[in-house]
């Protein structure tokens, strides 16, 4: 199988701009990428694609990159599934079909374990999205997850805010499995370190119209803390609801959710002093190749980018890198192979987040962790 | 006569070329999308049976379908069932919960009967949701094996599952036309065209409808099995109310209440929306405004169209031959002028 | 017990929104029998239009619910000009289908024109009340307030106008008040547009207290259908009486039985009741 | 044994008693007729007879067996069948096909025989065909047997209404104003074919406000007002009963 | 000038042809009635003239005024009511209701209303007593008189009755027959629809046959009355 095409495919369209009278010399390698495009989640999915044309724009733009001395550019194919695994899978079989893709993008655990059903069997990698651990634990070599885990998060968290408020937290997280998943650690986490769950609920924002009730509920057990998390901005209406009930805690807000995001909606930071969450991409000082980023972003979007559209920004340029020292474009087993140099090699300029290594099939990396303190964003050392 | 032969010729066609489908293309996506439709086709007609035949819209059947994927699911990967001991017993399950289901919501009548099922299939839907000691809930079912082989022939390879799809697509349709065409079809029709007559003619109209319901739901079980094992991986969205209106677009495009509807509409929809997918989110800007003028100017699909237009050319040709003696009734939908009086009559 | 009023309360604002879009619903299906799917698209192009005539135009929040409520209202009217009436001879089942297609059609239209994300409506009154221990916000209490209010004025326009005796005289045979001299197409059309302002009226009240996004609709028109079918379909104190239902059932619900089971129990008591009373609550007997 | 009869039969609409404690014998082999006022009940007693409606209180006995709680369908199975006073048939279908499903009731195959096509099944089919063409030729509407309901006159849809019944194998037949809406020349029609279902031994029992007709065709006659029976007897007397001319013939009643 | 006239009319529901070419003049104050069997195409006739199915070809004209664009509604406006077929009352309204909804075209005049009531009332006191009642608990006949008052209250020129005596008891179908009869005398020309000639033309000034969608035989009552095809046909022997 060659994936390298010297001519684009008739029904996609590069994603750069590039000079297409150059790619003479040039071939292209398709990427692919399904998701949510239409439907609930659609914001959530056009995000986590922006940051992968994003990237690939880029390299494109520089000329592409050279593998095995030829030039190389960039083609993203995405695929709308609406979110729903079986049309994940059948857009993955029509990108290796028609497209050759060696690698494609999904951004939902669902798609991830419909494509793990045949991605060895028909060797392309997976840019997993999702920070579900079972696709790393069922032994999928091809599967390569994007998202740093979370459990790091738990320490700085809970150290904060039960210093600052107390013991007792009650969770409000989001419904998705995600969300669950972290309430199942954090309150291991907590309740070791002597604390209380008062209160454990879930909300699910697709069926939701309004928090009262459930942030009544919540607040009737007298919490000192709130959980609360998912996409950022209903979670910003829980914290405003609560406040608005009386609640004068903290909250631990769930690094799906970005306080920048947030604050769109609740107003100000005031609202949502006492918070502690991930340091928002825009925010974070730590690394000089951000605000960059988030200017070029503003400026093709229009909006601040957030993690969805940074981490998939930064796994497209690793594959790249990866591309580069396996000395292939489509031989999927030997691209995973080099994932450590992709993560190592990751060029100083788009160094958005600080990954070191390639581990259990994942990406890990430092955490940056942010509070909210008079209505500033303040960064929060995280002891290692 | 003509016309049966027609008919009887278009499905032929259809089963030599769904047969060597596989031969003429190398492309697996061709083949993944084609096994897919076959099970939708198979849920649509369990839709069409009960729609088109006794004229009782069920909107739970998402709820089915998923109810025979997760039993497989749950057989297979949780109870490590012998595949198709799991198969078997997934339908029996979707059987008797239709059977249950049947018996209270068959009491309600024409949009309630659709509300009333629109919100049995929305509990499904939120069981399979938040039970998740049985079901894993949102994360969904992981690992589904697919069919174990039967003697030599083995189910791994996307080709084989497409004949084993095909397979149980054929049977569900050889069963749809031999209800169609027996006395027991005529009942059904009975019953769509009057209930109240169809029970003082001597039918029992209840034990009938629920007949039907549950072999409906056998129906969109089978389709679920199927597409669980064909998946292998299913989460709760599967059961949601847009997958119900999936199967009724199917269903209304290709022609409810016929035979080959369901295969003609499935067909075109899936692969239609295959295309459209060059359009990314805005293909529904295409397709909404598609369906609704293809409800309002083809009100019977597809096939009611093509059928329409074949007895209007026959109706020519007599026309030409013995001058306007025959007489053509318009769409055969619009009511007598018997019917509004009794509906004043009851209020 | 102040847990118990707080949560009554809650039920209430609730139950409010539902009640409003269950209305629209509801006299769409009295009148003309179409199960109208795509009433949840409308709602969500309510708050849309709200929320930009406030944003981009700076209207103030009534001004920008008024305009609202009109241009909804027309959009209804242009379902039932373009969709409904041709199909008003076809069988039930082809209703459901085209308001599947307009619901289809609409949302991408909202995730096209106004973008997929989340956008949050700015209100006049996000003052938050304390009355004896208990925490209203401004918003709350003007849902329930406009809700209360706006069922008033309609249920004295359909009971005690010629206009809304026309409107009940359809919905029970159409061709007799056509035949009276009414025009029915005006007032099929004029319940189109009341359904839609309707929906306008409970988006906008609602946004501020969530968000508006394209499937926003979709919250609301599963539990509507639900309420009206409670009810009994095309009954309008049915329609009331139901959102309230499920609006307490919700909020009491997931107050003593389970968070997590709270919609089942919503459902669950449907089905009880309609086992018990296949029409609804307020049929009339009969169909 | 008396063929049918009713007890007490009693119907409440809500404060409304449509049908109030009528006592009703119905002659085997003969015409019964039931006249009276509009909303007297007579719609109403059939309904209750054919297990349409409950009776509120009282009996419907057939044949010795108390039927009043039966569901419809089981009704006609033991024999008895009824129209409709608006024709209620099957628009959408043929007049056969209509017809065809009539015998239904007597046959006794099930989804599963027509899944196997069992031998069972075709024989069944066979003879509902059979039965139906039989009782299309009674009613004289072979030549129209494959047009749609929805196409035909009024009187073939109140033959064919009539077929329908017949098809059902009746004992006794209930027939709801046969020839409202049909013109005198086609009224004569279709005395004569009740006649015709009389001779062949089923039982007939009809309302009609056709005076010439009933007076013509019926054995015995009830009268009923207001949901109670005010008469009962031969023509002649119903003819000349000071009662039922007041409050239902009127003055030249048979014009 | 007729008050009524239809010149060459044609109906058709799809491509049946229901009426075919037909003339039709009704003068004013008379009372001229359509005889024909069932499906003959009096009912479509009738749903022609208010506007509720359109001619195929040919022209309407009520006042001299062409009529035959005018949609249901703006008919009754001009003054043609209908008593349909089938009634088409409002069965969950109650009498009294359904009688306001027929008064429709009025309902800005509140005290002619009132006489209407009065008037309607009048005719059948059996409404009066029922008036409450909602319409779809009524009998057949009583439905039957209700469709007729309500299209008297919106005090029509030309009331079209389609059948009006379908399923009534003799007693009440004379009684109806007079009533016609009175309603006529008070000022309304009336068209109507039977199947029961004998009684129909006994208080006809003229009549029209119709056959399979045509107008077989047209002429007074007298004459039509005479014909012993008519006899034989629509009054028996
Ligand atoms: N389902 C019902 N609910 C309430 N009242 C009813 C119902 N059915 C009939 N009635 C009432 O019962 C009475 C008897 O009605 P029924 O139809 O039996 O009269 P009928 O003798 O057949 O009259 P007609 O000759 O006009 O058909 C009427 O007053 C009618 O309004
Ligand atoms: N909506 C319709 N669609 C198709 N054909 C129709 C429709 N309505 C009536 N017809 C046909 O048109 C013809 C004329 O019908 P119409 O109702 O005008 O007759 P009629 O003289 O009023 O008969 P009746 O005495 O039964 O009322 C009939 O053949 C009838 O079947
Ligand atoms: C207008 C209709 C929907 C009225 C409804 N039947 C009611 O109960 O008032
Ligand atoms: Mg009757
Ligand atoms: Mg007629």
């Amino acid at each position: 199988a060659c994936n390298s095409t010297e001519k684009k495919p008739a029904n996609t369209k590069p994603a750069a701009g590039g000079g297409e009278s150059k790619t003479e010399e040039a071939g292209t390698v398709n990427i692919g990428y399904t998701g949510p495009l239409s439907g609930p989640a659609a914001f959530y999915g056009e995000r986590t694609l922006n940051g992968i044309k994003m990237a690939a724009e880029e390299i494109n733009g520089e000329g592409g990159f050279e593998v095995g001395g030829k030039k190389f550019k960039l083609n993203i194919v995405s695929l709308d599934d609406k979110y729903l695994p079986n049309e994940a899978g059948a857009n993955a079989k029509r990108l290796i079909q028609e497209n050759k893709t060696p690698i494609i993008f999904t951004p939902h655990s669902g798609g991830v374990f419909a494509l793990q059903v045949f991605n060895q069997q028909d060797k392309f990698l997976i840019g997993a999205y999702t920070s579900e651990p079972k696709v790393s634990e069922v032994g999928n070599e091809l599967t390569v997850r994007i998202p740093p885990r979370y459990d790091g998060y738990l320490k700085p968290f809970t150290d904060y805010e039960m210093e600052k408020f107390g013991k007792k937290i009650a969770f409000l997280p989001t419904a998705s499995q995600y969300g669950k998943d972290w309430s199942e650690k954090l309150k291991a986490h907590w309740e070791k370190e002597g604390g209380k769950v008062v209160f454990n609920s879930s909300i699910d924002f697709a069926k939701e119209t309004d928090f009262f009730t459930i942030v009544t509920n919540a607040l009737k057990e007298k919490p000192d803390v709130l959980f609360i998390g998912g996409a950022s901005e209903p979670t910003a209406k829980v914290a405003k609801q609560a406040r608005e009930l009386g609640f004068k805690g903290g909250f631990i807000v769930m690094d799906q959710a970005k306080v920048d995001e947030m604050k769109a909606v609740t107003g100000s930071y005031d609202l949502m002093n006492g918070s502690i969450g991930v340091m928002p991409l825009s925010e974070s000082k730590n690394s000089p190749a951000i605000p960059d980023f988030v200017k070029k972003y503003k400026e093709k979007y229009g909006e601040t980018p957030g993690s969805e559209a940074g981490l998939n920004y930064i796994g497209m340029y690793i594959f790249v890198e990866a591309m580069k020292a396996a000395g292939s474009v489509d031989d999927a087993e030997k691209i995973q192979a080099k994932m450590q140099d992709g993560v190592s090699n990751i060029p100083d300029n788009v160094r958005i987040y600080q990954f070191n290594k390639f581990t259990g099939g994942g990406f890990d990396g430092e955490l940056e962790v942010a509070a909210i303190e008079d209505g500033k964003v303040v960064p929060i050392k995280v002891a290692k | 006569m003509v016309k049966v032969l027609n008919k009887r010729n278009i499905i032929i066609a259809l089963i030599v070329f769904s047969a060597v489908f596989p031969l003429l293309t190398e492309n697996n996506y061709l083949i993944h999308i084609m096994t897919s439709s076959f099970i939708w086709m198979i849920g649509v007609y369990g839709l069409n049976l009960l729609a088109g035949y006794t004229g009782y819209l069920s909107l739970a059947h998402a709820g089915f379908f998923a109810i025979g994927a997760y039993s497989l699911g749950i057989l297979t990967v949780k109870a490590h069932l012998n595949f198709w001991l799991a198969f078997l017993l997934s339908l029996v399950i979707t059987g008797l919960l239709g059977l249950l289901v049947g018996l209270i919501s068959l009491r309600t009548k024409e949009h309630f009967f659709a509300i009333y099922t629109l919100c049995l299939g929305y509990i499904i839907y939120l069981v399979i949701d938040k039970w998740e000691g049985l079901t894993e809930g949102v994360r969904g079912l992981i690992g589904i094996p697919a069919p174990t082989g039967i003697g030599p022939i083995k189910f791994e390879t996307e080709v084989s599952h497409y004949y084993l799809v095909l397979f149980f697509l054929l049977l569900v349709v050889l069963i749809m036309y031999r209800i169609v065409h027996s006395l027991s079809g005529r009942t059904y029709i009975a019953i769509r065209n009057s209930e109240d007559l169809a029970q003082t003619i001597g039918i029992s109209t209840m034990k009938n409808k629920l007949t039907v319901f549950v072999l409906s739901t056998l129906f969109a079980g089978l389709a679920g099995a199927l597409y669980a094992s064909f998946v292998r991986f299913i989460g709760p969205d599967i059961g949601s109310i847009s997958i119900t209106f999936d199967l009724l677009t199917y269903l209304l495009v290709g022609g409810i209440g016929t035979l080959s509807g369901p295969l003609v509409g499935t067909l075109i929809i899936v692969w239609l929306s295959q295309y459209l997918q060059d359009f990314q989110e805005n293909r529904m800007l295409i397709f909404g405004p598609v369906l609704t003028l293809l409800i309002i100017f083809y009100p019977r699909g597809l096939v009611g169209a093509v059928s329409a237009w074949n007895t209007k050319r026959i109706a020519k040709k007599e026309q030409r031959l013995s001058h306007n003696t025959t007489r053509i009734k318009g769409e055969p939908f619009i009511e007598s002028e018997i019917i509004p009086d009794k509906k004043v009559k009851e209020g | 017990m102040e847990i118990l009023i707080q949560q009554l309360f809650n039920g209430l604002t609730i139950g409010s929104v539902y009640a409003l879009v269950a209305l629209g619903l509801t006299l769409v299906y009295g009148i003309l029998h179409i199960p109208n799917f795509a009433h949840g698209a409308l709602y969500m192009m309510g708050g849309y239009i709200t929320l930009t005539m406030m944003t981009k135009f700076g209207l103030h929040y009534w001004l920008a619910i008024f305009v609202s409520i009109i241009i909804v209202g027309l959009i209804g009217v242009l379902m039932e000009r373009f969709v409904f009436h041709p199909l008003r001879e076809a069988p039930p089942i082809h209703d459901k289908i085209a308001a599947i297609g307009i619901l289809l059609f609409l949302e991408a239209f909202a995730q096209f024109f106004w973008g997929d994300e989340y956008q949050s409506m700015p209100t006049p009154y996000g003052q938050v009340v304390q009355i004896m221990g208990l925490t209203f916000t401004m918003q709350r209490i003007l849902i329930v307030v406009a809700a209360l209010v706006v069922m008033i004025l309609l249920y004295l326009f359909l009971k005690k106008t010629f206009t809304g005796a026309t409107i009940i005289a359809m919905s029970q045979n159409r061709e007799g008040a056509n035949l009276v001299g009414v025009n029915t197409n005006k007032v099929a059309m004029l319940t189109f547009m009341i359904s839609g302002g309707l929906a306008a009226i409970a988006a906008s009240l609602s946004a501020p207290i969530n968000l508006v996004f394209p499937g926003m609709g979709q919250l609301v028109i599963l539990k509507a259908f639900v309420i009206i079918i409670l009810g009994g379909m095309g009954s309008i104190p049915g329609a009331i009486v139901g959102g309230y239902i499920l609006g307490f059932s919700e909020s009491l619900g997931a107050t003593y039985i389970s968070n997590d089971y709270k919609d089942i129990i919503a459902f669950v008591l449907l089905v009880i009741i309609l086992t018990v009373k296949p029409t609804g609550l307020f049929s009339k007997g009969g169909h | 044994m008396i063929f049918l009869e009713t007890r007490n039969l009693t119907k409440r609409f809500g404060g409304l008693v449509a049908v109030n404690n009528v006592d009703f014998t119905i002659e085997q082999g003969k015409i019964n007729a039931i006249i009276g006022p509009n909303g007297a009940g007579k719609s109403t007693f059939f309904n209750l007879i054919s297990g349409f409606h409950r009776p509120s209180s009282g009996q419907v006995i057939f044949k010795g067996q108390d039927i009043s709680t039966l569901p419809s369908n089981k009704i006609a199975e033991l024999g008895v069948a009824r129209t409709f006073q608006t024709t209620n048939l099957f628009e959408q279908s043929t007049v056969l096909d209509n017809v065809i499903v009539g015998h239904r009731l007597r046959t006794k195959s099930n989804l599963a025989d027509a899944i196997f096509r069992t031998p069972r099944l075709k024989r069944e089919e066979a003879q509902c065909r059979e039965k139906a063409m039989e009782v299309l030729e009674f009613v004289e509407l072979n030549n129209v047997s494959d047009k749609l309901v929805g196409s035909l006159t009024q009187e073939e849809k109140k033959r064919t209404a009539f077929a329908l019944a017949l098809a059902t194998d009746p004992e006794i037949v209930f027939l709801d104003e046969p020839a409202a809406g049909v013109n005198p020349d086609e009224t004569d029609g279709l005395a004569e074919l009740i006649n015709k279902m009389v001779d062949k031994g089923i039982t007939v029992c009809l309302i009609e406000h056709k005076m010439q007709m009933i007076m013509k065709i019926a054995d015995k006659i009830m009268v009923l007002n207001y949901g109670e029976k005010i008469a009962e007897g031969l023509p002649e007397e119903i003819r000349n009963n000071e009662t039922v001319i007041k409050a239902y013939l009127g003055g030249s009643a048979i014009a | 000038m007729p008050l009524l006239s239809l010149k060459n009319v044609s109906v058709k529901y799809g491509s049946f042809t229901a009426v075919h070419d037909v003339n039709i003049q009704v003068n004013q104050g008379e009372i001229v009635v359509l005889l024909g069997s069932n499906g003959a195409g009096k009912s479509t006739t009738f749903r022609t003239i208010s506007g509720l199915s359109k001619p195929s070809i040919g022209e309407i004209h009520f006042e001299g005024k062409k009529v035959n664009r005018r949609s249901a509604d703006q008919i009754v406006h001009l003054g043609i009511g209908q008593c349909p077929e089938g009634r088409k009352l409002f069965p969950a309204m109650t009498v009294h209701e359904n009688l306001r909804m027929g008064a429709y075209v009025l309902r800005r005049k509140k005290d002619e209303i009132k006489h209407l009531f009065d008037h309607v009332y009048d005719l059948f006191p059996i409404l009066n007593e029922k008036r409450n009642d909602a319409a779809g608990s009524l009998s057949g006949g009583q439905q039957q008189m209700l469709a007729i008052g309500r299209a008297l209250m919106s005090k029509p020129k030309l009331m079209l009755l389609d059948e009006p005596s379908v399923g009534l008891a003799p007693l009440i179908v004379e009684q109806m027959f007079a009533v016609i009869q009175k309603i006529n005398q008070e000022g309304t020309t009336i068209l109507l629809a039977e199947q029961n000639a004998n009684a129909a033309l006994k208080i006809a000034d003229k009549g029209y046959v119709f056959e399979n969608g045509s107008i077989v035989l047209e002429g007074t009552s007298e004459e039509l009355f005479a014909n012993d095809e008519v006899r034989k046909a629509y009054i028996g022997a």
